[in-house]
Formats: structure tokens, sequence, C-alpha cells
């Protein structure tokens, strides 16, 4: 029973911590709202169901199993660069203006929500591998040819190279699966692999794999993020940067791709969320609004620039909304008197229990404002 | 208690540590009502920290301030503002999407409470004080004129005599003359001196012509305490001072 | 936050409202019912406008929940009707508590069965829930983006209570008007509309005094110096966390002005006022327009909302595109708003605009010190 | 010997204040200069202003004959300038080694491609061996001083820009460190910016430059550094 109710709140906490944990490095390191990280993560879940569709391919039939794995690196991969570009157009105008900021990306996330509707999907992966094309190939050019003058041309004759690439692909992708050749609102739904489907039975308790398999995700990727952000150069810089952004640039740091990079990952880690949600429910242009506000509530709970917070408050959000919504408190001590089981009752269904645990929020924030894990000393001067 | 009671202002063993780090460490000052008081110090010395305890911007860790005989320690910034401590932010700090007029309403406005904003009129008593800090910094002719559009003098100024527009009984005055040309240096300086006997002013510099043409009594804040306090010359031979200010003496 | 403040000089407010009011005149004679319906709409919408202006425009706080008090008013109104026409009902109840099982008016609509009341309680409510909300919130000197996604948060949160009471409100429903009866007239009929049409255009002029009004004297300089210095207010011996209750208080009076007249016009309130692009519409609408200047509020929501509809007509799948290329064009481009650009030097500095140049910030290190003081205070 | 920095008439805004007026200087390899000048003059508003923080209004930073004037602060760091600021500027939260870790990403390659701190610089600094682990913000002022130093020295820099290194610290550290400077010149021939207060450091350096009001208003050797310079610009 206890247990039931510890995997559930378990469960619905991963899925909260998987879709917050980029918003929230976002903001941490960079001190930006993005308001399109919903939608990101809507990238991500379409990318899932385009990646299930291409793997039914007689070429790719006999790895069908694996593809949710695969889409877990796609959904990166593409949340992220969409981000790279969305970064390198607009928010780098914006740094110093939050309020802006917010803005601006809900404009960015209407036209995504938009362009999923309008744009088949395949001519939509065709934009995408030629965004990725263009943005990555001059980057391979070694230092030299980047400081020639004549570098310009080869940006420019790479991204005509890539607008190549990507309207072929487009169309080989349009021609060999017809369910992703034309526009379409309505929801699509992305099936499970077989190993993925049914139960796993825990100390006499079921436990649907999907779930399971969203924990595991969300395990691997914070690991992941904690690693790379302790461990490799690129991380080191991106700490460096957010904990004292003029000595970093002083040093020899770049702050202005540390910026892009730390703003791809965010967004990436948002495609992962996507994959999550995919297996989750049906996929539709609004998915990603769905869970950006949990995702904002975390962020407020848990405080700015502290991966710790994050989690803490993840799970948390998740066991109460476990607790309160599932009317869980009233199996748990049955004799309660009546006006406060009335009271649970009340408010015993998911978004019921929204309510209460934005009350609960509210209440707290009366007396810690800076959230569970405050950031100590200098704040991100961005 | 060791309250002094003709000191309208006491600092009793201030201490602020921000994790760990000392920004003022067991310091004490007081000042006499009608008193100048410049107050000097290498960077970092604390001096800005030294304000802030002041005006409740910062809790001290440790400590007790005395203001006309209450403790400040605990309220808010509004509350000691209306208490009677006027303060002058470094870099000056006037709303440069509001004129000189409107400027100065706001600090000369009482009750400071939104109903009387909102509702009555300025009273003409608070206009004639307009009227007249706008002849002190002589900034009549631009009574209508954005603040954002002034000079970087002007702005100093206009910061000044919002100050006074607030009838502080202390006012802490830091950095006036940054960025400001030598001519503008000496008239802040005679204004200054001018303003206090009827307040007590205290003021932070780092120009040290301006502090000698302030002719007044001087604390030296080294490593957040007091290092030494006494008239310029005093300060000027004192071997501890010399040695924050020039190193050891030579070999 | 930087940004310029400017006063349209009277010259121009004059041309403006000159021209507002001619066609507020002339519409009911040029226009189809149909139209003329949704100018009155929108023309109502221009009241919540007002009120986004008064916070972010003036005070700096950016609220993406405007919406919870737009529906509050709009349900107070809808509820009062619904309860004055329910005579044929069983119990004298709206109808669609009988659907729920329901005999008895719950005891906190008892009080609608008054019309003063029920007008009273159209802005008061509103403007005391705002009220309540705001001071919990400003009191922690908790400000910036903080504020704006607590706002949404709790935008969600009333959207999910008011879609979960199918018994005390009807849910997801919403309650309609169309239906009802006032003055012993079909709300919904022609007549009526014409009158709402009229009433609507009457208060969008008197919503407009009062605003102007609020940010005119030393009441309104205090607002833009907590915009701009919120700490340099504090020093000078005023509580910014009074200030800002009271306009935030204000704004969700404004907004349950706007969504009453709004829902008695469009024929029903639903938990749909309470959804997240509706209350980031509102304040695109004054962005648009040009925050801080009031006017620009108006202007912007009936032109956008106008264009809104044409287009959506026309090119249904483009809407969404337009608009949030609308909301990056003026974040980026146009921070001061259409009249803001037409105002200042914008026609002849078109070509350095689409430039993009970055303001230069004066103060850094200042800046700085603002912005990472809301988050930092103990 | 061509001039491995030089500075023609630099001006320099911090926001509507002008701070730097005009400022000439040059230096040399395998010398080392010093500003001297009351706090408040604009010593550190010039050392900004060459390392990139403060963008110059008017005048040229001319680097091995390059004017880098317009470049970002990393990009200088690249061609060979290093910055000690006022107050370490240590990253507070990565540990020591690590913090000594970024001084090497001013080396081509960067981070990715320097992983191995050279260890002639824990012969300079011993202290610092002994606390890799810990965070830079946890030292203490002298500590953190010797850190900055270090990490500025690992990305071999052609020229050092030291904000007053001896500012509040014991005086058995300040030995350290001017020795330490010393020898490093000696033996890198790099170039040293220094601002310093205290005279003793003050007369190591060749030659000097006197700041007033956002200018320099004297230069000479060091040798001849008269009292009364010294009453004029430095003292109280």
């Amino acid at each position: 029973m206890l247990l039931d109710s510890l995997f559930n709140g378990v469960a619905i906490g991963s899925v909260l911590l998987v879709a917050a944990l980029g918003l929230a490095i976002v903001f941490g390191l960079m001190g930006v709202i993005n308001l399109a990280h919903g939608e990101l993560m809507m990238l991500g879940a379409y990318t899932t169901y385009v990646t299930q569709l291409i793997f039914k391919l007689p070429l790719l039939k006999p790895y069908y199993n694996s593809y949710v794995i695969v889409s877990i690196f796609f959904a990166f991969i593409v949340s992220g660069v969409v981000g790279i570009l969305l970064e390198k157009t607009v928010i780098r105008k914006l740094y110093g203006s939050p309020l802006e900021t917010l803005l601006a990306t809900w404009g960015v996330s209407l036209i995504l929500q938009q362009f999923v509707r309008s744009v088949p999907l395949a001519y939509g992966t065709g934009l995408v591998i030629s965004l990725i094309i263009g943005l990555f190939l001059p980057t391979v050019f070694s230092p030299k040819v980047k400081e020639s003058i004549n570098f310009k041309y080869v940006k420019f004759s790479s991204w005509i190279f890539a607008s190549l690439a990507g309207v072929l692909s487009g169309h080989l992708i349009a021609s060999s699966v017809s369910k992703l050749s034309r526009a379409s609102a309505r929801n699509v739904d992305v099936t499970a692999p077989a190993w993925m489907r049914g139960q796993v039975e825990i100390l006499g308790t079921a436990f649907p794999k999907t779930r399971l398999m969203i924990i595991i995700i969300t395990l691997i990727s914070v690991i992941a993020i904690t690693l790379f952000l302790n461990q490799s150069a690129w991380g080191m810089r991106i700490r460096a940067v957010t904990q004292n952004r003029e000595m970093s640039d002083c040093l020899g740091i770049s702050t202005e791709k540390v910026d892009v990079l730390t703003f791809g990952i965010g967004s990436g880690l948002a495609g992962v969320a996507g994959v999550a949600v995919s297996l989750l429910g049906s996929v539709g242009p609004n998915v990603g609004g769905n869970y950006i506000v949990g995702c904002f509530m975390v962020v407020v709970l848990g405080g700015v620039g502290n991966l710790l917070g994050t989690i803490f408050a993840s799970f948390g959000i998740g066991i109460m909304t476990d607790l309160i919504g599932a009317g869980r408190l009233l199996s748990i001590w049955p004799d309660m008197p009546l006006p406060l089981s009335n009271t649970i009752n009340f408010f015993a269904t998911t978004s019921m229990a929204r309510v209460m645990i934005f009350a609960l929020i509210v209440i707290f924030l009366q007396f810690k404002p800076t959230g569970l894990f405050p950031q100590k000393g200098r704040m991100v001067e961005s | 208690m060791n309250k002094n009671n003709n000191s309208l202002l006491s600092l009793e063993n201030i201490t602020v540590s921000f994790e760990g780090f000392l920004a003022l460490n067991d310091l004490n000052l007081s000042l006499k009502k009608g008193e100048l008081r410049a107050v000097i110090g290498p960077n970092g010395a604390g001096k800005t920290t030294f304000l802030d305890v002041i005006t409740g911007k910062v809790k001290p860790t440790r400590g007790e301030v005395f203001f006309k005989g209450k403790s400040l320690i605990g309220r808010k910034e509004h509350k000691i503002a209306r208490l009677g401590v006027g303060r002058k932010f470094q870099s000056p700090r006037v709303f440069e999407n509001l004129t000189v007029k409107e400027n100065l309403e706001i600090s000369v406005s009482t009750p400071k409470s939104p109903l009387n904003l909102i509702n009555k009129k300025i009273k003409n008593g608070q206009l004639d004080e307009i009227e007249h800090l706008m002849q002190v910094i002589n900034l009549s002719k631009k009574i209508n004129t954005k603040a954002g559009a002034l000079s970087h003098g002007q702005k100093q100024w206009l910061e000044i005599a919002m100050l006074l527009g607030q009838k502080p009984d202390l006012m802490l005055v830091d950095e006036p003359v940054a960025g400001l040309t030598d001519e503008e240096t000496d008239l802040t300086a005679d204004l200054l001196k001018s303003l206090s006997g009827e307040n007590t002013v205290v003021v932070i510099d780092h120009d040290m012509e301006f502090i000698r043409r302030l002719d007044s009594n001087v604390s030296v804040l080294n490593q957040g305490t007091v290092l030494c306090e006494g008239t310029m010359d005093t300060i000027q031979n004192d071997k501890k001072v010399i040695d924050v200010y020039l190193g050891r003496p030579e070999e | 936050m930087e940004f310029k403040n400017l006063k349209l000089s009277k010259k121009t407010t004059l041309i403006i409202w000159v021209i507002i009011i001619s066609f507020i005149i002339a519409a009911p004679s040029i226009l189809p019912v149909f139209r003329l319906n949704l100018l009155g709409r929108y023309l109502s919408l221009a009241i919540v406008a007002l009120g986004v202006d008064l916070i972010w425009g003036f005070t700096g706080l950016l609220s993406l929940g405007q919406g919870i008090f737009f529906a509050l008013g709009g349900y107070c109104a809808a509820m009062y009707l619904q309860i004055t026409s329910s005579s044929e009902f069983p119990n004298n109840i709206p109808e669609f508590f009988g659907l729920y099982g329901v005999d008895n008016l719950p005891f906190f609509w008892e009080p609608f069965r008054s019309p003063i009341f029920s007008l009273l309680a159209i802005w008061v409510i509103p403007a005391l829930v705002a009220g309540m909300l705001g001071f919990l919130v400003f009191r922690n000197r908790i400000k910036g983006v903080y504020f704006s996604i607590l706002t949404q948060a709790a935008l969600l949160v009333f959207f999910n209570f008011f879609n979960g009471q199918q018994k005390l409100i009807n849910g997801t429903n919403g309650l309609k008007t169309d239906v009802t009866q006032l003055f012993g007239q079909m709300v919904g009929s022609e007549s009526m509309q014409r009158m709402f049409f009229w009433l609507t255009a009457l208060i969008v002029v008197a919503a407009w005094f009062f605003s102007k009004w609020v940010v005119k004297g030393r009441f309104g300089n205090i607002l833009i110096g907590i915009r701009d210095d919120e700490p340099r207010v504090r020093f000078t011996g005023y509580n910014p966390v009074l200030f800002k209750t009271i306009i935030f208080s204000i704004a969700g009076g404004l907004a349950g002005i706007s969504g009453a007249l709004y829902t008695v016009q469009s024929g029903i309130v639903s938990p749909q006022f309470m959804t997240v692009p509706f209350s980031i519409e509102m304040v695109i609408w004054v962005a648009v327009g040009g925050r801080g200047t009031l006017l620009g509020a108006i202007l912007g929501a009936v032109f956008i909302n106008y264009a809104k509809s044409l287009v959506s007509e026309a090119l249904p799948a483009s809407w969404m595109f337009i608009q949030g290329g609308l909301f990056i064009l003026v974040v980026t481009a146009l921070p001061e708003g259409v009249l803001g650009w037409v105002q200042g030097e914008g026609p002849r500095n078109l070509l350095q605009r689409f430039g993009l140049k970055r303001k230069i910030e004066t103060y850094p290190s200042l800046e700085i010190k603002n912005k990472t003081e809301g988050l930092k205070n103990e | 010997m061509k001039n491995l920095l030089e500075v023609k008439s630099l001006n320099t805004y911090y926001g509507e204040s002008h701070i730097l007026r005009d400022v000439d200087l040059n230096l040399k390899s395998g010398e080392m200069i010093c500003l001297i000048g009351r706090n408040g003059v604009g010593k550190t508003t010039l050392l900004k202003s060459l390392i990139g923080l403060l963008k110059a209004k008017k005048g040229e930073i001319n680097f091995f004959g390059e004017n880098i004037s317009r470049k970002a602060p990393h990009q200088r760091a690249r061609k060979g300038m290093a910055y000690v600021p006022q107050g370490r500027e240590i990253i507070p939260y990565l540990t020591v080694e690590e913090n000594l870790m970024l001084g090497m990403e001013s080396l081509p390659g960067g981070l990715s491609k320097n992983k191995n701190i050279d260890s002639s610089i824990y012969d300079l600094f011993p202290i610092l061996k002994d606390f890799l682990l810990r965070k830079g913000g946890d030292l203490s002022g002298g500590q953190q001083q010797q850190l900055a130093i270090a990490r500025a020295l690992l990305g071999k820099p052609k020229l050092l820009l030291l904000d007053e290194p001896t500012e509040g610290i014991q005086p058995n550290i300040v030995l350290d460190i001017e020795n330490a400077i010393n020898l490093i010149i000696k033996e890198t021939g790099i170039g040293v910016l220094l601002v310093e207060q205290h005279l003793h450091f003050v007369r190591q350096a060749s030659r000097y430059y006197a700041m007033q009001r956002g200018g320099i208003v004297a230069s000479g050797a060091t040798s001849e550094l008269s009292q009364t310079v010294i009453d004029k610009f430095l003292s109280v």
C-alpha cells in the first residue's frame, strides 16, 4: 500500500523532474526562463513518434524494439538544435531582461505549436536535419580555416548543402512513410515496443513497465548531466561562467559558446523529457503545455541553481500529488474526523491536488521565499 | 548597556559576516548631533557595508545600532528612512524617467502613505521646499527635465537635494564626488560643509583632496573595523594608517 | 528593466481619442450586428489591458495570471443573470444545478440574488483576490520572473479548480448568459447587445480616466520609481509592498469589470477564460500598443483582436504564426510598442532599429545588484 | 626593443562618468612597471580596459603591435594577456585544482587539450598543493591571491596584469608573492603591469606611472620616485 503510493509518487515526480531538469539548468545557470520549454518537450515527443514510424520501415524493422532508446538520442539532438537556434536568434539579444525573454519565448512556443500542426512531420524532420548540418558543419573545420576571411563562404555553402540535404531527406521520409507526409493537427500515439508493455512485480506489487522506464530515463539523465557538469571540460567552463562570468571571460573562456551550449543542453533535456511523456499518453501540439506549469512549481519550490533542490522539489510534489490526488491519506488513516476527510475528498482529484499543492507552495514561500535550496553567494550575472 | 546618550547614532560591536567572510568586524562608531564625519579606507574595508547596516539593508551577525536611542536592528528599510536616516548612493540613483520636480516631490512628500499620495495635492509648504532645493542645487531652469537627461554632476546634486528633502536627522553620503570635475567637487564639498551643524552628515569618499576640504573628523576603516579616528592631520601622521595605505615602511 | 517612459503629448492623445470616439459612435450604423458585437467584446478587453498596463507598464510587474480576475468578474455577472432568470427551473435555481442533483443554491451564491451586491462583486471580488495574492507574494519581495511564473501557476490552479467543480459552478461547461434575461429582455437579443456595446464604450472611457488619475500624480511617480529602482524607493521611506498590492488589486478590479462585460457580450463564461495563452495575450496587446501609455493598451487590445478575427477567418492556420512572430518582433525590435515608436524617433530610425541595437547599460553593477536582490534577500 | 604593450590616448567611460582620460602607456617584455595613485583614480579601470572587461570609447591598445581594443576578453587572454584582478575573483565553488586548470584555458587547445597542471607552479606556491581539493572560496585571502597568480601563470602569458596583489594580505605572504613575481620575470621574461599601494613592492618595478583623476600625471624610473611624488599621489 505504502509502497504503491511511494512508487506512484516517484513516478509522477520523475516525469516532473526530467521535464523540469532542463528548465532548471537554464534558469539556474543563465537566469533565463524559457516558456517554449514545453514545446521543446513536444518536439521530443514527436521525434519519438517519427522514429517509431521510421523503424517500421522494412530496412529497420529487425531493430524495431530498440526504437525508444534510439529516439532518446534523436530527441536530445532535435530539441537541442532547435534550442541552439533559439538562443542564437532571440535569447542572446535579451540577456539581462528576463521578462522580455519570457514574452519572446512564449512567441516561439506558439510558432512551434503551429509548426507541427501545419507542416508535415516528414518535412519538419527535413528542416531539423538541415539545421543540424548547417550549424555543425562549419565547426568541423580547423581553427586556421575559421579565422580566414573566406570562412563566411564556407559557412554559406555549408548552409546550402544543409538545405539540400534537408529537402532530400524530407522528401525521402515523406515518400516512404505516408503517415508523415501530410500535416495534421490531430494527436498521434506512440506505442511502446513489446518489451516495455505490461507490468513487473516487485515485492508483491505490480508496477507498469513504462513507468519504470521513465524512472530509468530520469535517473540516467540526472546522472549524465551531473557527470557532464562535474567531470568534463565544458562542464567546468559552464560552472565557471555561472559563478563568475567576467573572470571566466578573462581566463579565455568564450562565454558566448558556453551560453549556446548550456541552452542547447537544457533544451536537449526537454527533448528527452518529451520521449518520457510520449510513453504516457497521446502526443499533440499541446502536450508540452500540460507539463510546463508543473515544471515552474518545481523551479519555484526548489530554488535556483541547485540540482538537489530540483530533485527534492520534483519528488516532493510528485508524492504530494499522489497522496492528495488519489485520496490516499484517507486509506492510510481511515478514521480521521469528518470535516478533515471531507476536505481531503474535495481535493482528491489530480487537478484539485494541484490546487492544494499550489496553496501549500505559496504558504511555504512565506517562510522561505528563495525556495528549498537557495543559491548561496554570487548570483548569476547575466 | 553601553549606550552613549548624547550621540545621535552609535554602532556597537557590529560584525557582519558573509559566508565566513567578515565584511565588518567588531566595529564601533558614534556620532554627535550636528557633526560632519568623513569615513575613508582602502577598497574592501567595509565602508558600503557599514552604510548598509545602518539603513537596514544588511542585518548584522552581531552588534547593535542605536539611532536617537532606538535600536535599528530588524527594522525595515522604509521604517528606518522614516525615522530620519537618509542615504545617497554611490553612483547617483535618481529616478531617470521622472522630472527633476517629480523626483523632489517624492522625497519631500509626507506622510508617505499611498492614500495620501493618490488623494491629496502636495502641500504648499512642500512646494516651497522644492523651490528652495532647486535653487540650492542650481537646477531651477531644469524643473521639467527628465532626470535621465541631466549630466552626471547634476544627477549627483539632484540626489543630494532629494536627500535634503527627506529632512533626515542623519545623512549618509556615499562617494558624492565620483566622476565629478574639480570645480564640481569643490562646490559639493562646500555644500556638504554648509549642511553640517544643522544636519548630521557622514561622507564616504576616496578623494583625499575632497575630504581635506571638508575639514572634519575622519574615521579610517580597515578590514571591517575602525582603525583610527581624528582630524586629517592626526590621521596623516598615524603610523597604522600609513601602513595601511603605503605598506610597511621601507627597510 | 530598462525602458523609456513615454508620456504621450496632449495633442497625440486628443487626436487618438477623437478617432476612437468617432469610430465608436459611427460603428453601430456602419457595422453589421455580428461585427458590432465583436467590436464590443474587444472594447471590453481594452479594460483588462488597461490594468495590465498599470501593473506592467508602470510598475514593472509582469502578471501572466490576469485571466483569473477576468474570469471571476465574468462568473459574478453570469451567476447573477442565471439566478434572476431561474424562476421557471426547479427549486428556482439555475438549471445546471439540477443536472448534478443540487437542490439548494450553494451558500456563497446566495448574495448574488441582489443586483447591487452582484454589481459590486464584479470588481470587488477580483480586486480582493488580487490584493491577497499580491500581498503574500510582494511581502516576500518575490519579483521579476519569479512573480511571473507564480501568477501563471496561480492561473492554472484556478483553471483546474473551476474546471473541476461541476456542482458549484458547472465546471467545464461554464455559465451561459445569452439565454438569461435582464430587465425583461433576453441578454442575447440585438437591442440588449447594442446597449452593452454603448455601456462598454462608456466604461472604457471611464476606465481610461480612472487609470490616468491613478498614474498621474505622485502615486504614479512612485509606481514608476518602484519599476525603475525599488530599493531607492524603500530608502526614501515608502513601503513598496503597499503600493504594489494596491495597484495589483486595481488591475484585478479592472480585469473583473472587463470579464463581466466580455461575458455578457460573448454569451458565456467558462474556465477557458483562465487558459494560459489568453492571459499572456493580454500582455502582448499592451506591448504592441506601447506599455506605459494607457492609450496603447486600448488600441492594442482592440486592433490585435480585430486583426485576429479577420486573419483567423481568412487563413485559420496562420494566426498562431503571426501572433508568435509579433511577440518576438515587439520584444526585440519595438520594445516601446507602436505608440512609443510613432511618438519617439521610430520612423526616422527605422533602419537602425532593425539593426537591433542594444542600449548601453548605464550602471551595470547597480543593475545587477537590483536584479539579484529580489532573489537574495533574507 | 619593441614594446610589448602600447596604449595610446585611451578613454573609458563607466556609464556617463568619464573615468580614463587620454591614457598613454608602454611596456616591454621582461619589464615590470607599476601604476600608482590613490583609490578611485582609475587604476583598476585601466586594467579592466586592457583586458577588455570595459570597452574603451576611444584610443588604441596595441599588443605585439596588433590593435586589440575591439577584442573580447577571452580573445585577449588567448593572445597572451593574463589578469589577476583586485579581490582575486577565484571561482568560489570550484576546487583549487579546477581553478588552476581554468588557467590553462588560454593555452592553444584550451582546457580540453591541457589537463595536467605544470608542477613547477607548486615550487612557486607550495601551499596550493595542500589544498587542491578544497573549494576556492574557502581559502583565505592570501591563499586566494596565490591561487589567482598561479592560475594566471599556468596560461603561460606574455603580459601579466596584477591589481593590488598585496591588498589585505599578511606580510609574510606579501613577501612570498613579491619573490614569486620577481622570479617569474627573471625566468620567463614576461612583462608585468602592477597596480600597487605598498611602497616596498612599488620600488621593485623598473618604472612607474602615477595617475590622478583618470589621467597619467607623472612617470619615470622608480629609482627616482621621490618623497614629494609619493606624498602627492600616494599617501593619505
